[in-house]
Formats: structure tokens, C-alpha cells, sequence
């Protein structure tokens, strides 16, 4: 510690990172410099009792596509609207739907969920840019799993 | 033998079962909607899949998603547990079309016993005893005095189209009978344009008796004794017991084997509860539940079988290893129902739980998903956990009841806790006296003096 | 750290932040400097783990005493070393060892506790002036609890 | 009948005699240093008061506090646990000498069994078998030849000063005595300046049996049957169970007529344990346990008894309200010892409990004290908890526990929740086949491959 150790606080950064809080409904913001590094909590992530069991058993379907995506940006993803097996195709060797790269309409067929030995389409519900495929063809899928990102 | 086995279901049940599945070396797929994410039974499964947004309709109701989810895991049979789609007799036809078992009775069974009238009907044959009345209406009002004669007062005279409480009149004597038959008719053909009356024994104080019945794929069957579950309120059980504080040893074997007879006869499978009114020594048939019970570990605890592992075996054709004279009743146990209200205005508490440190120690049992920052959703049923506590006799259990509760911690909630504990101070209920109508009017404040 | 470490506490300081805290609405504030860093946290989020379970329940001869004594300062307390019943006299009817106000030395006795049957004197470890009696002759009292002030 | 109990005790037994209390209807005083402030019984106790700091010999070793406390709160009987002063015969006495009940033994009793020698006469002369050996010394290589012969092979010839292992010679057959004899007297000699040797039967692979009993003041005994408590490690159980997987019906019965009517002959009253050496069928007496046992939950989990309500009833001086003939055993149980300790290592990890979740269900029994964010203080033993399991039959007992293990949540402290997981899938352990030496070898690395 120096001879005269400052203290100051300043206050206007922390107004300005309450009101940051506030507006971005942020539970935390952390910073950092010299070995710079930034921390920021969402409200109600940061449960108050500290998460409890240990984490789930590997899950089948959950498990097996969460890994692969966590590190995607999901924002604007088209989710499964059901739990099924997706195909890109209509039939085996047909061509895909779409492909990345792809610019879709509202109401273009992106990929098929079978469910009960029925077919349902997934349609875009708006028009976009196919930048990313998550699936494969013949995965199964959860509800809510997110499928490709239309931008 | 099955592998794998998926839990149609939610919460204290889903867990139960996934514990019974733990026990036999059986892989357990939790389905679940997305409200459930958290759910202990979610995060100790062997795999987990999402099936649906919150809404029941959409999740655990929906056949379609479970059967594809069932067959995306490959497994080979589904729980239904209780609620939901249990006794959905087209689900379980589904299940079984789709190659999987169904853990339960056959599709006929449980939609023979969903249609109430059918089902008197057919286990009146069987030889069970149904609430006596007359065969269909009545003609006049000396065939209303025939019929009240031959049943025994009092009886009711009830609109054959009615509901609701209308058109019925409670008849104490002979004398009554006229007056009250036109009455009767008066009232029913204002309320229900028809003037069509019949007439039923009429119960005042009855308790709600259920037997619980194990049946195997090779005609053996055995009763597993009775519950009391008297204690409900807006036909809600809150507090179970077994055996019933009002039953002699001759009544339970007497009706125990009526029910063994007739589950034989209509050649039930699995699990089944029998439901039953009993006043005056006479028991008096409801319905039949064709799937497991939210009380069965009371029948769990005094008879040392586990009652989820018997449905998967039978399920699995394996005959039951033991015969009726190998069960045993031992001791007492009681459980509590604790659910996510207030104890007082029955308001519903839904929130994420604080603090939660369960009893432990002998003779208590805990069913429950809780833990502590668990969220309880606020689209399912109110109930959060199961206490079951058994002791060697009645005040054994009442005593280690009391105990249990006072260690129970659930904060964040509003809980029933607080009417189990004062329950435990009621003379009638420590006495074992109480009928179907004794909790509602303690709750109203409306309850006699005692 | 310097030579001769200060370990001041900087009272405005801490009241300049509590007054944050207050205007803010959060719950936690955390500073640095020398790799810099700052932390808010919002309130209602933080706690670990919360207390886990209601208060004891009436605790015999604890729950007597903390009661009384809970808003007295207890820092010159002189404390029961033992369980037992404590005694102001030497027998019935005498004059108190000390009474408030009372001037007391180094060595000279202040209570008797009995415990089985033996009276062990209590006396003044140090000198002081009695400034409160917190028990009454023939309590029980426990081990730590505290039996005077003496400053 | 009792009003009000002091238990001189804390931890887990302190918390399961409180609940045994409750359950009675007694009040319950809890005596505590000021390290257990915070304990869990204490929070839970009718009465508290504290007797002093956290060094045990200050507080729960220290009579007199504990006597004063009971003086103060006007208790009319003190449960001593197990552990601390519970085999003091000098404390027992002055509980008694202060008017107080003693729930457990007479102080000559404990003080019996207290004196290694004398005890093994005692019960020897009760008909309990002890481990074979020569009369006091061997006079010389013949006189140790006769005695061998006697005795059967192998046998140990013994240092009568001995200690340590030093002086110590196994002697396989016939031929070896001599050259055994000399060795020893030699080794005797060197480490001990005198070369006065025995001979004991010697025991290879024994298991370690004891047998429960129950007695009260009208010399009404019975016995609880076995517990199995083989699996040690540096002498300290880890786990346990009942009945022993080795031991047959006949053999169950035998030794425990042979205990109960030693136990007449001694007068000896409350609650005790006859521990044995078993080998080849046979039983050898190690000592006798004048106290509630750590591992009492196994004999109850099969018995269907409280045994800590039994020892405070026997202590009112009421007598047991059921004979041998009423007593049976029923499934299979096992008791886990969960130690804040590194499963590996076992260095104690005393601190302070995060998240905490006991396991629930069907024949899931956890005793323990903890709670989340209580924190286990270094000043005592590291057991923190016991989980007990029940189930129809081994296996299923075997299948529950592997289940309720791997629920069992205790985060911030090392626990021994891994080293009982991975003892379940060990081959040995799963049939049943080890013996006092199986787990140390087992936790060295140096078990031989199965």
C-alpha cells in the first residue's frame, strides 16, 4: 500500500453503473483493468442460495446438442416448436430446404419435424438470412431447441 | 426385463418413480416442459428430454410429444404416475400400439372404470357393494315408499338429470316419504325440465375408505389393506391414513376379500385403488383409481413393499412373488400432504424456496422435488411434498408426526404445514373420529365442539 | 504494504458508501485500485446461503437472560467460567461482594457460583468500577454468560 | 415416568436422542460447549444451557458441569450417548449419586466390562465363548506342543508383556511349535526383559459380529440379532450392517441364546452390545459395548424397535413389552458413516456446510445434525452424518443405497459419501465376502485382485 493511500470512490461511476443495472436488468457488473476483465450477471441468474445439486446426469437429446452450442449466439435462432427428428430434406437424397447462406421468405419451409409418423414444416416466420445450421438431419430434438439462426 | 423407462410426469411422483427405476438398474428419460427445467427429478434422470411450454395441455397432456420423445429415447415402457394422462384410457392404447408397455392396467380397465356408471355396474356384479337404491326411477310415491322401505332410512331422492345438490331430498322416516318425493319432482322438474326422481341410501357421516389391490398378468391378485382419507377438504385428501382408526380386523379382511374377488373377476392388472364410503360397519362403492395413488406410501410403509417397483414388475409379466398371506400389516403411518399454500386461506404460494431442511431420523420418510433455490412453478399442482412417517402404533406415529413437523423447514412459501401442526391438537383427529366432512368444517371454523 | 501498516478505518468513508448503497438501491458496492477494479451488486440478489432454520427454540436458562441483556454493551462484561447458580453474598441476608458503582481491585471477589455443592469465587481480573449487575442472586447461569460490567 | 432428560452428548446421537424424547412426550435438555452453539439439537432442545468451551474434557467430559446443569434444570434422568462419559462407571455413579436416573448400565457394569481381563472371565463364566488359549504362561516347548494341540491350528504364541505385535509367532501346524515357542521367548525377552509367553487361538480372517441386547430392571433380556461391522479402517467402522451376510439362522440363534442368557446371569440392564470375532463358524468374544452404539439404526431398521425410547423405558423402570419370541427380523439395512473427511486422504475437513440435501424416498433414514451453512467444528469427531438404508432384501438394500448416495448433496467439506460409492461396486463387498482386514487393504491399494 502507498504512503497515502487514495480512497476516492466515484460516485457518478456508480450511479451511472446503477442506472446501467437498472436500464439493462442486470443483477452485477464487474470490471477490471491489467489483465483486463468485465463481469456482468443477469437478474434472477444469480439465485440467492447457491445452485444446490450437482448438475444433471449426462441427458440424452438435451446433452448431446447444449455442448455444441453454447457458444452461440442464439438471439436470433428458430427454435423447435415440438419434440421430434428434424430432417433438411423432404426425402432421403432430395436437396436441403435451405442451406447456410441462404435467403428465405416468411412462410419458406426451413426444415421438417417428424413427430408420431407426421411431418410438420417449419416455416421462417419472417424473412432473413440463413446463417448457421445447428442440427443434422435425422437428430432428434426437444422442445425449444434452437435449429438455425436466420438474420 | 425393461432397460429404460420414460416418467410421463411431474414432481414428487416423477422423482418416486425415478428412485424405483434407480433401485431396479432401470435407465429412467425424464420428459418435461420447459417450466420444469430445474425439477429434481429433471436433474437426476439418466437422460432428460423437453417435450413443451409450461402449460400442461401442451407438455404433459400432450400423447404426441411423450410417445415421440419415447421413441427418440428408445425405451420400453412408460410411467404415468398419477394426474395427467394416468387414466387417459386412449393414451394408454396409444402407448401400447406404439410398442411400448404401459405401467398400469389394461386401456378397457381404466376407461371401464372412467365411465362411473358403467363401473358401478360392473363391480356391483363382481360383488362389491355399491351405495343400495332403487332400480331406476321412481314410478310414484309408493313405489318411493316401496323402495325407501326396502333400502333402510334415511335415503335421498335425487333428480335423475340433476347435479349440484338440487332436486335432492334427505327422507328420515316413512312418513316423510310423500312429501318429500313431490317435492323432489317439483324441484327437479324447475331446475332440470324433468321430473324424473330416483332414490339412494343417504350417508351422513361416512369416511372415505380406499383398498389398495396389486394384481400380475397371471390371474394373482392381493389387497394391500385400506387407507382413511376422511380428512379432505373441497374433496382434496390433506392427510392419509393406514390402516383406518375405524376398522376391525374382521371388516378389513371382510371387504379386503370382496375386493380380491372381485379384481379377479373383472381381470384388473397392476396397481388399483378401490374407493369405498363407509358408515355403520357397511361399505358403500365410489369409484375405482386405475393408477397409483398420491397416498400409496402409507400402504408402502405398513405392509414393507414398494409399491412402484411391484407395478414395474408386473408390468414386465412377472408374476407377484408373494401371496396374500404373506402381507403383513406393521404398525401405523400417516402422511401429510404439504402443499404450496397458505395454510389458512388456502391461497396458492407458488416461489422459490428458501431455506429447505427436510426431516430425517427413524421412521420418517420424505417424497418430495424441493430443494433449497428450486423455483415451485405456478402452472402445476399445489403439492410440494409428501411427509410419511410410521411408527409401531397410532400415537407412536401421531407422537413422531408431531416431531417431524417441527423439524420441517420450507421458507420463501407458504405451506400447509401450519394446519398439519394444528391438526395434531385436535381431540377427534388424535381420537381417529372424524368422517369426510370433519376437515372442511375445521378449516370453516364451523366444526361442533367436541 | 509500507513500513508501519495503518489499519485506520476510514468511518466516512464507510458512511459515504452506506449512503451509496441507500441512494442507489444496491447491495453491494466493491472498489479497487492497482489493476483497478470495481463492483456493484444490485439488492436482492446477492446471499449465499441464508440462515438455515427458524430460531431456537426457548432455550431454558439462555433464552432468560439474552433477552434482558441484548442491547447492553458487553465488552467489559465479566463472564461465568462455569455453569452453575451464582450468589451476590457469602450467605443470606450478608452485604453483596460489590455493588454498582462500587470501586472494585484486582483479585477481590465479586460473586460465588455453586456448582455441585462447591462456591468458587468470582473475582476481578483486573481493577474497575461495577457499572451493572446483570444477574440476580440465585439465577443459574451458564458457561460464558456474562454476570457484570466492570470498567 | 420421566418429565424432562439432560443429554450429555452432541452431534448426531444428541439430535437422535432429542427426537426419541419428543416422541415420548419428555422434554429434552441440551447440554453443549460453545463450539455447538449452533448445533442442531441445541437449536431444537426444549432447554439449553451451556457448560463450557469447546475442549471436550471442559464441557462433555467434565462431570461436574454436566451434573450442575441437570441440578439447574431439574431433569429427572441423563442419557449419556456413546462416546465422552458413556462407559465412565465413575460418572454413572454420580448421576445416580445425585438423584438423577442413568439412562444405560449400572456403574459396576460398565466397570466390568470396563477391565478387558475381568470382562472376558465374566462372561466367559456366563457361557459366552472367548478366543481359546493356554492357561496363563507356557512352562516350556512341550507344555506349548499339548496346548496347540489342544487349541487346533493356527495358533499365536503371545508375550505376556507383550504389545505391538513384537513377540508375536504364529504357528501353523504341529512341527513349528518348537521352533515358534523359542523365537518368541526370545523376542519376549529382548523387547520386554521377560520371556513369559501364551497362546491364543489364532484368526485369520475374521469378521467382526456383535450381538445386540436389550435387558430391563425384571430380568426380561432379549437379543436384537447381529450386526456386521467388519468393514474398519485403523479400527474405526465405516460401514454396517444386519443381519451379517455370513452368518446362517441357526447360527443367528445359537449365539444369541448363548448371549441372552449370559446377560441373566450378569443382571446386567439397559441397552449393550457382545462384540465378536467370527471365523470358521465360530465366535470369540472381543468385549462387551455398555452403551448405545453408533451403528444401533441397522438393528432398528430390521427390528422394527426404537432403541434409544426402549433404554429411557427400561430406565423408568418399565419392563419390555415384548419377548424373544415377538421379535423378528425383517429386509436388510445398512449404515453408512459419513466422516468430514477426504475420501482418499482422511484428513479431517472440518468448515463450514454450503448447499445441504439429504436423500428421501422409500427406506432412506439419514440421522444428522447438519444443515446449510452450519459449520462442523474442528474440536470433535468427524462423523457428520449416517445414512441408513432398508429394503426387502440385501440386494435391494445394496440398489437403495447406490441411490440415495448419489443424492446426497454436502458441498464446502470433504466427505466419505465417494469411498462408500465406490465401495459399492466393489465385487467383495457386493457378495458379502470380507472380513476385519478387507477395507484397510482396500483403501492402501493393496487388496488382492478378486
Amino acid at each position: 500500500m502507498a504512503n497515502k493511500p487514495k480512497r476516492d470512490v466515484d460516485e457518478d461511476l456508480v450511479r451511472q453503473l446503477a442506472k446501467l443495472l437498472e436500464e439493462t436488468n442486470l443483477a452485477e457488473i464487474e470490471f477490471g483493468r491489467d489483465d483486463w476483465h468485465v463481469r456482468v450477471v443477469k437478474a434472477g441468474v444469480a439465485a440467492p442460495v447457491a445452485l444446490p445439486l450437482p448438475p444433471a446426469q449426462p441427458a440424452g437429446v438435451a446433452a448431446e446438442t447444449s455442448g455444441e452450442n453454447s457458444d452461440i449466439d442464439l438471439t436470433n435462432a428458430v427454435t423447435s416448436p415440438m419434440v421430434g427428428v428434424v430432417f433438411t430434406s423432404s426425402e432421403p437424397g432430395a436437396d436441403p430446404f435451405v442451406k447456410v447462406g441462404d435467403q428465405v421468405k416468411e412462410g419458406q419451409t426451413l426444415l421438417l419435424i417428424e413427430a408420431m409418423k407426421v411431418f410438420n414444416p417449419i416455416t421462417a416466420t419472417r424473412a432473413g438470412k440463413v446463417t448457421r445450421i445447428l442440427i443434422t438431419s435425422g437428430d432428434p430434438v426437444e422442445f425449444g431447441e434452437p435449429l438455425l439462426i436466420l438474420e | 426385463m425393461f432397460d429404460k423407462v420414460l416418467i410421463a410426469n411431474r414432481g414428487e411422483i416423477a422423482l418416486r418413480i425415478l428412485r424405483a427405476c434407480r433401485e431396479m438398474g432401470i435407465k429412467a428419460v425424464a420428459v418435461h416442459s420447459t417450466a420444469d427445467n430445474d425439477a429434481m427429478h429433471v436433474r437426476l434422470a439418466d437422460e432428460t428430454i423437453c417435450i413443451g411450454p409450461p402449460a400442461a395441455k401442451d407438455s404433459y397432456l400432450n400423447p404426441s410429444a411423450i410417445l415421440t420423445a419415447a421413441a427418440i429415447a428408445h425405451v420400453d415402457a412408460i410411467h404415468p404416475g398419477y394426474g395427467f394422462l394416468s387414466e387417459n384410457a386412449d393414451f394408454a392404447a396409444m402407448v401400447e400400439e406404439h410398442g411400448f408397455s404401459f405401467i398400469g392396467p389394461s386401456a378397457d380397465h381404466i376407461r371401464l372404470m372412467g365411465d362411473k356408471i358403467a363401473a358401478k355396474q360392473a363391480v356391483k356384479e363382481a360383488g362389491i357393494p355399491v351405495v343400495p337404491g332403487s332400480d331406476g326411477a321412481l314410478a310414484d310415491a309408493e313405489d318411493a315408499r316401496a323402495a325407501a322401505d326396502a333400502i333402510g332410512y334415511p335415503v335421498l331422492i335425487k333428480a335423475t338429470a340433476g347435479g349440484g345438490g338440487r332436486g335432492m331430498q334427505v327422507v328420515r322416516d316413512a312418513d316423510g316419504v310423500k312429501e318429500a318425493y313431490d317435492l323432489a319432482r317439483a324441484e327437479a322438474k324447475a331446475a332440470f325440465s324433468s321430473d324424473e326422481v330416483y332414490m339412494e341410501k343417504y350417508l351422513e357421516k361416512p369416511r372415505h375408505i380406499e383398498v389398495q389391490v396389486l394384481a400380475d398378468l397371471h390371474g394373482n391378485v392381493v389387497h394391500l389393506g385400506e387407507r382413511d382419507c376422511s380428512l379432505q377438504r373441497r374433496h382434496q385428501k390433506l392427510l392419509e391414513e393406514a390402516p383406518s382408526p375405524a376398522l376391525n380386523e374382521a371388516q378389513r379382511q371382510s371387504i379386503g376379500d370382496k375386493v380380491v374377488n372381485a379384481i379377479k373377476k373383472l381381470g384388473y392388472r397392476s396397481a388399483g385403488t378401490v374407493e369405498f364410503l363407509f358408515e355403520d360397519g357397511e361399505f358403500y362403492f365410489i369409484e375405482m383409481n386405475t393408477r397409483l395413488q398420491v397416498e400409496h406410501p402409507v400402504t408402502e410403509m405398513i405392509c414393507g413393499l414398494d409399491l412402484v417397483r411391484e407395478m414395474i414388475r408386473v408390468a414386465e409379466g412377472k408374476p407377484l412373488n408373494f401371496k396374500q398371506s404373506d402381507v403383513t400389516f406393521t404398525g401405523h403411518s400417516i402422511e401429510c400432504r404439504i402443499n404450496a399454500e397458505n395454510s389458512e386461506t388456502f391461497q396458492p404460494s407458488p416461489g422459490t424456496v428458501g431455506v429447505y431442511h427436510a426431516p430425517g431420523g427413524l421412521g420418517v420418510r420424505v417424497d418430495s422435488g424441493l430443494y433449497s433455490g428450486y423455483s415451485v412453478p405456478p402452472h402445476y399442482d399445489s403439492m410440494i411434498a409428501k411427509l410419511i412417517v410410521h411408527g409401531a402404533n397410532r400415537n407412536e406415529c401421531l407422537m413422531r408426526l408431531r416431531r417431524a413437523l417441527s423439524e420441517y423447514v420450507i421458507d420463501g412459501l407458504d405451506t400447509t404445514i401450519p394446519l398439519h401442526q394444528s391438526l395434531m391438537n385436535e381431540a377427534d383427529f388424535v381420537n381417529g373420529e372424524y368422517d369426510i366432512h370433519w376437515l372442511q368444517k375445521y378449516v370453516d371454523g364451523t366444526k361442533p365442539k367436541t
